[in-house]
């Protein structure tokens, strides 16, 4: 019998999960910008009639790409895990990583759950009462854009982690970048007070900056991620570098440490 | 500019010079700067399609209230800056007493900062008055915010100069450079909340 | 040797001066209360702050001690946020 | 372990000899106090293996147990729930009107209202079950936590799916004589959040069938066709996240896929799970490299 080499990988398991983290963001991002075309956001001052015509205007796509999220949507789970297993991996309290398990379980709901249900009973029915439908246009983009606490609680106490941390699990800039992510949750907050402008939900504040930031921050830790699959030796101490001779430019705070 | 012809003595040789901090800090210094400036540039461009409006609203802030805003925190900068020579010297007592009084200088800003706020929300100048008032109340508040986060910051300063165990000259330089920030942050925001033209 | 550092006071009396001057600059370009649009107090307003920042950085946050890279880097991002934000200013300008 | 005391130290390093002389010093006692705390910590978690060790297994098993046997209770709820629901004895149609579908909860308002409130009170039930998974999981020869952390990161969403969809139908059931467009809206809010909310079960699915494949050991916790089994369920899932996209046909809400095949699959999933937990539960935990 021939066995798979993926069941002798001993960082098998952190493998699964990585891969299935990029999957995901890489799917959110195609259904969220290009199936459903709910990002960029529609616009916040729309009047009923326009919100019907938005609606009707890429009813396949909200109704298809939605569904792939109904199916898949779980998959964050796996981004979640590996990062609750980065944080108990370093010199810290098991209440960190517990903390971040448990506030991102809670934020698929109203992170992603409640634009896929508005959405779809939106573009379900294009005959509905056009102000009922901006109801749902309303309750979809403010749910999605709007939820700000689990975040920014999250990123906090991951950055806190990471500092903390003496096993170098993580470099000491994207505890910051941690901060930065934090504080983009509370430039979103306007967006629940203004219909026109910079802070509305698709202002160039609240929802562009934004946007670029979670890009950035959202590429550096699944970098990171990998990174710290390739060094992890399932010991309890300060992780090894990279085996790559590069290490000191992708660490090179470790480098006054050491 | 006086920076650039320092005598070369001062300055620490070649060899040894080093980045005052953890260099992390400054990923987050460089990449908060881009943010803000974003914001600037957002607020500037804003502002030149509605000039008129703009001027009649900011007609209603107080210049010198924002230039001691600006002196206060200029001045807590330097004593943050002098905290981190005498903790290198040794000298941690100073250190501390230095540290507080940056702290303090802080609280006070803080203060008139809410004191402006409650002056202008008295006359009727909210968030959501006009759109002068929409930036302005966003950039001091995400200011605010960067200030309170300064005052944990300072804590961990504090508590570092006085435990001889922990103390550790990277951090300290590591939370200055922190403080310092907020404080060009505000440099910046003053002049385009309250002097630009 | 002297606890106190005449160089920070100098670079604090300066930044303090340089904030103190915008009252003079207010004083002398509006016409008792009533502000008008000026481009040159715009910009000079933004290259003041600049000012301002490339000294923080350099004196307090120690930034002329550190290696060149660091020198070069925060040079840099001083200039990219003055062409980044005059340029929106100016650009901006040109659409109104 | 060494450099872990290293970097614990406060050393001021940079080009101050002296400081690191004395941050030497510093360290060797630092280092004494902590070798001192350390074997007094080690004997500690010492007496208390011991204790584990000597009370008897059936502890610990215990709460298992009653975790494991207040299932048949959840169950019989929840299928007393399903059918006391007017709207599942045949699924409601997408294609009724706003006016038929006012009509049916003003017609039926109390066995809505019953059905739903039991159903609130219990969907959560799902919670427990899923945790005796999970501490199986830990039995697993896994090298890492990472698939635990990923059913317990879906474990509280999936049940919270059902949750909000009972709250839309107890508005709906509510107030039957509002505006007949509203109780339409509640009603499409209620089944889409039913019918599509499959995502963290259909993720909790592949998880379990993921760990199952990966437990290669002589006595796996659960057979390998529990895993096949598990992978099944998911494929049965997929089309219920399609409901929105037609009214009527076999992916419509009240069709053949998207309501008997995802809630035959549910149940189904239910009752092989229990089985498949019920005779694991009994067993030793010293079999499994557990790395918690």
């Amino acid at each position: 019998m021939k066995r798979p080499a993926l069941l002798d990988e001993p960082k098998r398991e952190l493998w699964l999960a990585w891969y299935a983290t990029v999957a995901f963001y890489s799917l959110y991002a195609i259904v969220f910008f290009l199936v459903t075309r709910t990002q960029p956001p529609g616009k916040p001052w729309y009047d009923p009639t326009q919100v019907v015509g938005w609606f009707a205007n890429r009813h396949d796509g909200l109704l298809i790409g939605f569904a792939i999220i109904f199916v898949l949507g779980g998959l964050s789970a796996t981004s979640i895990a590996l990062i609750t297993y980065s944080i108990r991996r370093m010199s810290v309290s098991r209440a960190f990583s517990y903390s971040y398990l448990v506030l991102y379980a809670v934020s698929a709901v109203p992170g992603f759950l409640f634009i896929c249900v508005a959405m779809t009973v939106g573009a379900m029915r294009p005959e509905r009462n056009p102000v009922i439908q901006r109801w749902l246009y309303d309750l979809g983009f403010l749910s999605f854009s709007g939820t700000m606490g689990v975040f920014l609680i999250g990123s906090l106490i991951w950055m806190t982690a990471i500092l903390l941390d003496k096993n170098r699990v993580f470099p000491k800039w994207f505890a910051y970048l941690n901060l930065c992510n934090a504080l983009t949750e509370v430039v979103v907050a306007p967006s629940w007070i203004f219909h026109v402008g910079a802070f509305a939900w698709n202002g160039v504040i609240a929802w562009w900056i934004n946007v670029v930031v979670f890009g950035v921050y959202t590429g550096a830790f699944i970098y990171l991620l990998r990174c710290m699959i390739l060094r992890e030796d399932f010991g309890t101490g300060p992780l090894p570098d990279l085996p790559s001779r590069h290490w000191h430019t992708i660490f090179p705070a470790e480098v006054g440490a050491s | 500019m006086t920076t650039t012809e320092s005598p070369a003595s001062l300055l620490p040789p070649k060899s040894s010079r080093h980045v005052p901090g953890q260099p992390d800090m400054w990923v987050f210094v460089l990449f908060e700067s881009l943010v803000f400036t974003s914001y600037f540039c957002v607020y500037l461009y804003a502002r030149t399609q509605h000039e008129a409006a703009f001027l009649r609203s900011q007609a209603h802030l107080l210049l010198w209230l924002g230039v001691l805003d600006t002196v206060v925190l200029l001045t807590s900068s330097w004593a943050v800056a002098r905290c981190v020579q005498h903790a290198r010297a040794g000298r941690y007592g100073l250190a501390r007493r230095d540290a507080w009084v940056t702290a303090g200088l802080g609280f006070v800003f803080l203060v008139l900062k809410i004191v402006e706020w409650a002056r202008l929300i008295h006359f009727g100048h909210t968030f959501t008055s006009t759109q002068f008032f929409q930036y302005y109340f966003f950039l001091t508040a995400i200011h605010f915010v960067h200030l309170l986060i300064g005052f944990v910051v300072i804590g961990v300063l504090i508590l570092q100069l006085k435990d001889p165990r922990r103390r550790r000259q990277e951090t300290v330089e590591t939370c200055a450079t922190y403080w310092h920030t907020v404080d060009f942050f505000w440099v910046l925001i003053f002049a385009l909340l309250y002097v630009v033209r | 040797m002297s606890t106190f550092n005449k160089r920070l006071f100098a670079v604090w009396l300066i930044l303090v001066g340089i904030t103190a001057s915008y009252l003079w600059i207010d004083h002398s370009a509006g016409q008792r209360g009533v502000p008008t649009a000026s481009t040159v107090i715009t910009v000079g307003a933004i290259c003041f702050a600049l000012i301002k920042v490339r000294i923080i950085m350099r004196e307090f946050m120690e930034v002329r001690g550190a290696p060149q890279l660091l020198c070069r880097l925060t040079d840099f991002w001083v200039v990219l946020m003055g062409v980044a934000m005059l340029g929106v200013y100016f650009a901006g300008k040109a659409v109104a | 372990m060494l450099v872990g005391d290293f970097s614990e130290c406060a050393v001021p390093t940079k080009g101050n000899g002296a400081g690191l002389v004395s941050g030497f010093r510093i360290e060797g006692e630092a280092a004494e106090r902590r070798r001192n705390a350390r074997s007094q910590a080690a004997s500690q978690t010492l007496t208390r293996l011991v204790d584990r060790l000597v009370s008897p297994p059936m502890n610990r098993t215990t709460g298992e147990r009653i975790i494991f046997w207040a299932l048949p209770g959840v169950a019989i709820v929840w299928i007393a729930a399903f059918f006391l629901f007017p709207g599942f004895l045949p699924p409601m149609s997408p294609k009724a009107s706003a006016i038929q579908v006012a009509a049916f909860y003003a017609q039926h308002t109390s066995r809505i209202r019953y059905s739903m409130i039991l159903f609130n009170w219990f969907c959560v039930a799902l919670i427990p079950i899923l945790m005796l998974i999970v501490e199986r999981m830990r039995l697993m020869a896994h090298r890492t936590p990472v698939l635990r952390f990923c059913v317990i990161g879906v474990a509280g969403a999936a049940p919270i799916v059902f949750l909000t969809s009972t709250i839309f139908w107890l508005l709906a059931a509510f107030r039957p004589y509002r505006s007949p467009d509203l109780t339409l809206l509640y009603n499409d809010l209620a089944w889409i959040t039913f019918t599509c909310g499959v995502p963290f079960l259909v993720a909790l699915c592949l998880f379990v069938a993921v760990a199952i494949y990966l437990d290669q050991q002589a006595k796996p916790v659960f057979a390998r066709w529990v895993g096949h089994f598990n992978l099944l369920i998911a494929v049965a899932l997929v089309p219920a996240g399609f409901a929105g996209l037609t009214l009527s046909g076999v992916l419509a809400w009240n069709g053949f896929l998207s309501f008997w095949v995802k809630n035959v699959a549910i149940a189904l999933w239910l009752i092989v799970m229990a089985v498949a937990l019920g005779r694991t539960l009994g067993r030793e935990r010293d079999a499994a490299e557990d790395f918690a």
